[in-house]
């Protein structure tokens, strides 16, 4: 076997050890195009490479995950490209692929064990909001009320995200986080939310959403408010309509993941894991870019320009 | 007193009064930001959306039936406007593209509502289907077909048509408050000073008694289904509006907000009682509920624990103040 | 003037010719013909299951028949709905109770045909006043706004009925009107039927008493088992006759029974209160006080609205919170506070409203039938079935109820037939004491017989019974006391063979009401 | 067939039986992974938690109720298990921690579905509040509550005893299955052959007709979303298990498969009809309709138009099949 990403094999995707086999995706949700576009293209990737490919919907539902992983087992996958629902919900499920033969290639979301996923390339929210928590100092300055809205609750993007970013403003003292609510990722959330925010506290200056979704609520209910010039909004993910709202000045920053990039690697993983290797880096960080107003030129939805 | 009357007020519907009152009492002490006329405006721009839901919802419950479709509803009749205003469909069969103006969006939106709706309506009346299931099976259905629309994707940026009706304000209302607020009226005299109405009333009190006083039920039932599809379409445009975008995953799990409120109004899912003037003071109580909130700043875990606890203590009120109903 | 019926025919205006209509394990209907005459009142006479109603259904349009025709005015006709019954001017009221009891007085006789105004609302003033119009003329003055399920069966009997007069029909079928009617109602009805015949109308009518025929009938119709017996003038038949006809057998020979001498008091009732649910000037019961002895048969008579159901429901633990006064069974004294507590202490009552009250519809006859004793057809913590059957099969049989089988709903019965389910159901729980609220509403000569003759027995074993009918004759017969109730207050009590149907009336008739001279 | 009407099998249940059966048969032609024992186990192990919230939900909608809160108090339940297994709760004040077994931990979990339960009867039946508010009041507490508990992190890592009970088999079933059919067997007797099954059918005929033969209907009903609690509380240890941790997202919208099963297998929501023996077909035609549509590969967006419609499908038939019931 080669080494990932190598530019000409995966060019020409052609199986390595020509063995061709069946691949599962399974992916946490996709009513959200975020992860539509990561199952996708790790599918298109698959198949590109002479696979056959699948696609799986958990509903952010385990338990539904866990039947995925039930049912994929009996009807004899080869490999799982797995976009887990939750870092500790699934991680029995993956075991039991494990111990089924069946190698688990991790997307974006890191599940909590070394020892069950054949490999995980992940996507450092973390880190990315640590980057985002730097440049909403440098934006919103040292001083100033802000809020936050939160993902869904029990979701562990939503607490890496907000810990990553609290890591850093929290060192502030003169920046004051006044509110701080759920939005669930929900655009309709958001803007409600932000609404009664904004009645409370009148004079914040930023907000920092777990997602983009929300960031685009946010504004809209910033915008209706007439405060889009005192209010800055950050989002995270890189949505299309998050780059373009940059582009119009409505976002201050986002955070872009790459989930084509991620995608294409684990399928090619996959690939090679069908071809016989087996030496994978446990884990593969993909790093997340800030995407602001200087540099939003550069990226495309979910990705920079190639 | 009187006035209400008109719109067809019971003790019911007074008791649920005092709970919002009440509700709104100590939200006003307990935070400034509160009784302010701002906040005012985005309570009623908040309840919009669920009112015109619960309208619908509230034809079909008085029949004694229940829709669960009107959240995925919203959702496709959202999407199918956004879609439509923002880019034309190809007929290559004629060689040109289908256009939509902005009003042609919206109508075709509301329009996809209300087929949904007649679907529910024939499943429960033409092959007996119990509603709760037929609708169950349109919630499954119009969230699938939203997505095959939009590709999992937001459609946004819809134009000034669909800005206008999200975020304009005439006479000092939110257009949407008096778009809404229209529609509550307009159905408050339907269900009290028309032939339709009381139908809707008989059909739920005695569907047997009904039928032998020659009322056509099925025919009522199909159109209270339809109404209430029609209805979560204009939701879906609103709330497309509003956020600017037609969104996939909007309205997820609506219909139990809707329910709540026409329920915490006075209704009985038994069919029957219930009235538009209830559905409205309930969506004013989950709406203030909400908004008051987050005002206090009460973290979204303890909002959840509360929100529940106020709905029942609301409804536990309501009902021991007057037990002839339960 | 109308012809006898014997003499040059005139065309029947509604004609049912060799109907036939079967149920799941029924034929209800075996090839039967009917014919309803303008001008005139068929009567239409049979035991409970007879195929009675079911033929007023057919021709009214609420079941298509499997077979066979009807004919309106000599045509052939088929109503696929009521509206297209009543479109024809055909209009029928059904034995059951159909009321919306959400809705208002005027909502419910305007249902389906509210009156409108220009711009398509319902015009409410004339609907209420046309409403309190209609009431009037059934002898009831009450509020048309009042919701209906507010109201007494009785009232709600009345609205049905002055619902269907409101069509001015050319055929009207009144499946046993007068039920759940009292005196009064029944005469105004039966003024309104003259005037109807003078009118042209062609009546239809069903019956189980035979008193009311003399009044009304022009013919009569006898069925048996879903098959006519035979149609004749009234006038040719004697009633002895009559009831060969309906049974198939000599008439059950009613026995005079002799007054009995005093017993111990199984039932002391002492003043007796119930606040009224509504703010009301007069308790509905106020300070009743009544004795029921040991193998005594009390029966308790009073008008629509005296509260003689309240009574027995107090009895029987329903108004426990508005309920105040004493009451001793078997000398045990207690205070009803709940239908468990009264069964337990020996205490059975058969409701008025079979229906809401007596049954559960959805359930078969054999669960209805063992609903209130179910504790005693347990083996080993589970319900046997052998047990439950037998039990079952005991009270089928006892009580001679027409059932294609025990596992047939309730629902499916006829209305007399259900009523015997309800009287299985509490005699079922062997009772010491026994309420019975109008038990022989519409049901069948033979089985009232029955019915008394086993209150008879019931009293014989030693159970004491007390009895709320609105007959007279059947106050007079069953009674070995007799109690008169007049707005929540017993008026008058009178022994066996004291009293006569006038002074019944005299004492029931509320004391704002103009006395007759006796 | 005897032995089916022993579980109180009749018109109806036969119906959805063929339904089931139909969809079988076209997967099993269409799939050849679908008639595998190992997916035959799958689909088990699958419907085990739905059948066992569908059980308690039989009986609450047996009285005329509905309980929307199976799956937050799922939810909670199994976070509360996995809690207290995971780690003791200190009791300062007795200067020692409270330590609890597998076993200990399990009860515990059950104890609080039951105790939600119970709250939830206590709403119905002493505030006369609705079942539908009652229940959705508790959807909404109980998953703050699971917030709370877990601080909205999963709790995992859960031992032997969870694993056996998650994903151990026994004579070549799911233990899942056997400790749900168990429940399954023991509430279809329950049901049918003792005085509070009996009751439960009585009272959702006719309240008023039960009273008056001495039926405690507060003490019924009570009873019944208790059980309806505890058995939630039951399938929430069964899904911690299965996943191995309590996690606070469990659950959400169980409800609605859960009433649909009930529904789907001949129940109705206006109370006194519905067997135990038909909800195990409406979780199996659920159940086996998801897994088939996944083995079909058929893309995830189409599973949920055509989950909707087949939904519709099986329960037209059912009812056009046996009218009477509609
Ligand atoms: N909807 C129905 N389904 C099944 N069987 C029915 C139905 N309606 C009536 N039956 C049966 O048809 C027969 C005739 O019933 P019907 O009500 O016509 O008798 P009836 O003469 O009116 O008796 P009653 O004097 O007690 O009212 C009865 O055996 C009854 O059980
Ligand atoms: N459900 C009810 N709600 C309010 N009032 C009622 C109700 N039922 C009966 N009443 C009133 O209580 C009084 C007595 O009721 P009811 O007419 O049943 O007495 P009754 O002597 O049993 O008459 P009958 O038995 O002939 O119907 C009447 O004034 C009636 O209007
Ligand atoms: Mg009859
Ligand atoms: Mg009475």
């Amino acid at each position: 076997g080669s080494s990932p990403g190598e530019p000409e094999r995966s060019a020409a995707g052609a199986a390595s050890g020509d063995k061709t086999g069946k691949i599962a995706v399974v992916v946490s949700t996709l009513n959200n195009p975020w992860f539509v576009v990561l199952a996708d293209t790790a599918k298109a990737r698959a198949e590109q490479l002479g696979h056959q490919a699948t696609i799986f919907d958990s509903q952010n539902d385990p338990a539904t995950e866990a039947s995925h992983f039930d049912n994929l087992l009996a009807s004899g996958y080869d490999a799982v490209l797995f976009n887990a629902t939750d870092s500790d919900g699934s991680v029995a499920s993956v075991r039991k692929a494990r111990e089924a033969g069946v190698p688990v290639f991790c997307i974006d979301r890191e599940i909590n064990a070394d020892d069950a996923a054949a490999a995980q390339i992940l996507s450092d929210n973390y880190a990315g909001c640590v980057e985002l928590g730097q440049y909403f100092v440098e934006t919103v300055g040292e001083r100033g009320k802000y809020a936050e809205l939160l993902g869904l609750l029990g979701d562990n993007n939503t607490t890496n995200r907000s810990d990553g970013f609290h890591s850093v403003v929290d060192r502030y003292e003169g920046l004051e986080m006044v509110a701080q609510q759920s939005a669930a990722f929900d655009r309709t959330k958001a803007m409600e939310v932000t609404e009664s925010v904004l009645q409370a506290n009148g004079d914040i200056v930023a907000i920092f959403c777990g997602n983009d979704a929300m960031a685009m609520g946010a504004y809209q209910a910033i915008a209706s408010a007439g405060k889009q010039d005192q209010i800055k909004v950050f989002g995270f993910d890189g949505a299309a309509d998050a780059i373009q709202a940059i582009r119009d000045g409505k976002l201050a920053a986002t955070a872009m993941q790459f989930p084509k990039k991620m995608a294409r690697q684990a399928a090619e993983y996959a690939d090679e894991w069908i071809g016989g290797r087996r030496d994978f880096p446990q884990k593969t960080p993909v790093e997340v870019e800030l995407v602001t107003q200087e540099n939003v030129e550069d990226y495309v939805a979910y990705g920079a320009k190639e | 007193m009187t006035a209400l009357r008109g719109l067809g007020v019971h003790a019911a519907q007074l008791q649920s009064l005092t709970a919002l009152a009440v509700l709104v009492v100590v939200l006003s002490v307990s935070t400034e930001s509160f009784m302010s006329v701002e906040n005012g405006v985005n309570v009623l721009r908040q309840i919009s959306v669920n009112l015109c839901l619960s309208i619908g919802m509230t034809l079909v419950i008085l029949t004694g039936g229940i829709d669960l479709s009107v959240g995925s509803v919203l959702a496709l009749a959202g999407a199918v406007a956004a879609g439509l205003v923002k880019e034309a469909i190809p007929l290559p069969a004629l060689g040109y593209a289908l256009e939509f103006t902005a009003a042609g969006a919206i109508v075709a939106g509301v329009a996809v509502g209300l087929a949904c709706g007649a679907f529910n309506g024939a499943m429960v009346t033409l092959f007996g289907l119990p509603p709760f299931v037929a609708t169950l099976g349109m919630l499954s259905i119009a969230r699938g077909l939203t997505l095959l629309w939009t590709g999992a994707r937001p459609i946004t940026g819809l134009g000034e048509v669909f800005e206008t009706i999200g975020s304009g304000v005439w006479l000092g209302l939110p257009v949407m408050a008096w778009v809404v607020g229209g529609l509550a009226v307009l159905f408050a005299v339907v269900t009290r000073r028309t032939r339709f109405g009381r139908h809707l009333y008989a059909v739920g009190g005695s569907e047997r008694a009904a039928a032998l006083s020659g009322v056509r039920v099925g025919f009522v039932k199909l159109w209270a289904y339809t109404l209430s599809g029609a209805l979560a379409g204009v939701a879906g445009v609103l709330l497309a509006a509003r956020l600017d975008s037609g969104t996939p995953q909007a309205g997820i799990a609506f219909e139990l907000d809707s329910i709540a409120a026409v329920v915490i109004g006075g209704a009985s899912l038994a069919g029957g009682r219930g009235t538009i003037f209830g559905a409205v003071i309930g969506c004013l109580i989950i709406g203030v509920l909400n908004n008051g909130l987050v005002l206090l700043g009460v973290s979204s875990v303890w909002q959840q624990v509360i929100k529940g606890v106020v709905i029942l203590a609301a409804v536990a009120i309501d009902r021991a103040a007057n037990r002839e109903r339960c | 003037m109308s012809l006898p019926a014997c003499t040059a025919e005139p065309v029947p205006v509604l004609e049912a010719r060799g109907v036939v209509k079967t149920f799941p394990g029924v034929r209800a209907l075996d090839g039967v013909d009917l014919r309803l005459r303008a001008g005139r009142l068929n009567a239409l006479m049979g035991e409970n299951g007879a195929g009675k109603s079911t033929l007023m259904k057919v021709m009214a349009g609420v079941h298509p028949p499997d077979a066979g025709e009807v004919l309106l005015d000599g045509a052939p006709v088929n109503f696929r709905n009521t509206r297209e019954a009543q479109a024809a001017g055909v209009a029928i009221i059904h034995q059951e109770l159909n009321l919306a009891d959400n809705l208002s007085v005027a909502e419910n006789l305007f249902l389906g045909r509210e009156p409108t105004g220009p711009l398509g609302f319902i015009n409410r003033s004339r609907m209420r006043d046309e409403a309190r119009r209609l009431m009037r003329r059934m002898g009831v003055d009450i509020d048309p706004d009042t919701r209906v399920g507010r109201l007494s069966v009785a009232t709600q009997q009345v609205v049905e009925i002055a619902k269907a007069l409101a069509l001015d029909a050319r055929v009207l079928i009144l499946d046993e009107p007068t039920s759940a009617l009292t005196a009064r109602e029944t005469d105004a009805l039966f003024e309104r039927i003259a005037q109807l015949k003078s009118e042209g109308v062609a009546l239809a009518y069903i019956t189980h008493r035979f008193e009311e025929l003399e009044r009304i009938a022009d013919d009569v119709t006898v069925f048996r088992d879903g098959r006519l017996v035979g149609e004749r003038p009234y006038p040719e038949l004697s009633r002895d006759e009559l009831v060969r006809m309906m049974i198939g057998r000599e008439a059950p020979s009613q026995a005079p029974v002799a007054p009995k001498p005093r017993a111990d008091a199984m039932l002391v009732v002492r003043g007796l209160t119930l606040a009224s649910s509504a703010p009301a000037p007069r308790p509905l019961l106020d300070g009743v006080s009544l004795e029921v002895g040991r193998g005594e048969v009390v029966a308790l008579f009073g008008l629509m609205g005296a509260g003689r159901t309240e009574l027995l429901e107090a009895l029987f633990g329903l108004h426990a919170k508005r309920t105040t006064g004493e009451v001793i069974v078997d000398g045990r004294r207690l205070t009803p506070r709940s239908p468990r507590q009264m069964l337990r202490s020996g205490v059975g009552l058969a409701p008025e409203d079979r229906k809401a009250a007596g049954l559960v519809l959805g359930l078969s006859v054999e669960e209805n039938l063992t609903m209130a004793t179910l504790r005693r057809l347990q083996r080993g913590g589970l319900l046997s079935r052998r047990a439950q059957h037998d039990c079952a099969n005991r009270y089928v049989e006892r009580m001679r109820i027409k059932t294609p089988s025990l596992a047939a709903r309730v629902r499916n019965l006829s209305g007399g037939n259900q009523q015997k389910v309800v009287l299985g159901k509490v005699l079922a729980t062997d009772p010491k004491v026994l309420l019975l609220d109008e038990p022989t509403r519409g049901i069948d000569v033979g089985a009232k017989q029955e019915v008394y003759a086993l209150v008879r027995e019931l009293a014989a074993e030693g159970r004491a019974v007390l009895v709320v009918s609105s007959e007279a004759p059947e106050v007079l017969m069953l009674g070995d006391r007799i109690l008169v109730m007049s707005e929540g207050r017993l008026t008058a009590e009178f022994g066996r063979g004291e009293a006569s149907e006038h002074h019944l009336i005299e004492a029931a008739l509320p004391s704002d009401h103009p006395r007759e001279a006796a």
